[in-house]
């Protein structure tokens, strides 16, 4: 994973909205918060906008309890929308 | 092993020689298998299920443990199937061998519910008819 | 067969089989292993299951029937193997397939819990040791 | 099954108790009544008694509400102790 970029996976619902299963994002030199991650996501795919309304967001393996989290070049960010195993 | 995520077929026999072990009276298994739902665009003909790996697998090993702890449970496989499977194969095999056939059910439907609720796996459904949706 | 007594070994596998179906996404299946009791004459090496009949297969009907009308049981397995077991053999599988996973549970459950209370078999130990037990 | 004869069933501990999966029992000119078989088996075989008052009785395939009831040549009479399936 190269420097400077976070890593967004997408899954589920949010893969089939997007139809893509990642992007790469660039962080700024003023840094990434969460919160731009998905703003970003919902201007660039309008279909996944009533997923991501319903998803929770995992950092490097993590659930986030708030969107404010900055976002760290490496980074994994995924958007978890509600499970559908079994 | 006993938490699996693979995208080869799942087999309940396998499934029974992992949870064979002496003294275990009671052996349970809960297999889901994919269903013809019929929809506005038209019976599933195929799902896709993905998974995000790491936490998933992390997840699974949690619930195996805790229903170990929980109703003693000696031998115990969860395992799901990722990528496309079509109408009547297994999902999911969840099972527990105890000594007796309670906690055997209990553990069982345990590691079903927990799954379903708490590990990162989805699907998406294939339609004959109108292509995809969620 | 949906009701079986026999002889022969019983197999989960086949369990299986005989419970696929279209639109069943819920397979529950328990099955009952010989398990080494401790016991004072030594543990069990083995069982002897006996079973009267003709009155044993009609009543393992009538349960199979009422599991379909009460849990929407769609495939149903409820097998007994009589004769010389040994540890580690199957005694009984009890299996529902249901279009929905909490039905497919309670079915197999109350499929296990009636043939326990109301068929007529019976078990009698042989223990390493002193011979017979009841 | 021949004539004059009922065919007295043993399962599970009675047969273990007995030593004999069944007996053959003559219906004497007067008649005869389940309760007189199980008292004749309890006399024949002293082991077999605990094993009798926990049991039930099945005459033809249906369970005996009394021991009263009389038996007819070529009748199947069954003990069945608690039963131990599964």
């Amino acid at each position: 994973m190269p420097e400077g970029r976070v890593t967004v996976l997408l899954f589920g619902p949010a893969r089939e909205a997007a139809g893509r299963t990642s992007v790469v994002w660039e962080v700024p030199a003023g840094g990434l918060r969460a919160e731009e991650v998905v703003a970003g996501l919902r201007a660039r795919y309008p279909r996944l906008g009533p997923t991501l309304d319903s998803s929770r967001y995992v950092r490097n393996g993590r659930y986030l309890s708030t969107l404010t989290t900055r976002l760290r070049p490496g980074d994994e960010f995924a958007v978890h929308p509600p499970y559908g195993g079994g | 092993m006993t938490v699996r995520l693979t995208d080869r077929p799942l087999s309940v026999a396998d499934a029974m020689r992992a949870l064979e072990g002496r003294g275990l009276g009671g052996v349970a298994v809960f297999a889901g298998r994919v269903r013809p739902d019929p929809g506005p665009g038209g019976p599933v003909s195929a799902l896709h299920y993905d998974a995000h790996r790491a936490p998933a697998l992390r997840r699974l090993r949690a619930i195996e443990r805790t229903a170990r702890r929980r109703f003693d449970a000696r031998r115990v496989v969860l395992w799901h199937r990722v990528g496309r499977l079509r109408v009547g194969e297994i999902s999911v095999i969840a099972g527990a061998a105890c000594p007796h056939r309670a906690s055997a059910f209990a553990a069982a439907r345990y590691l079903i519910e927990e799954l379903k609720a708490t590990v990162p796996i989805w699907k998406t459904e294939r339609r004959r008819g109108s292509g995809r949706r969620a």
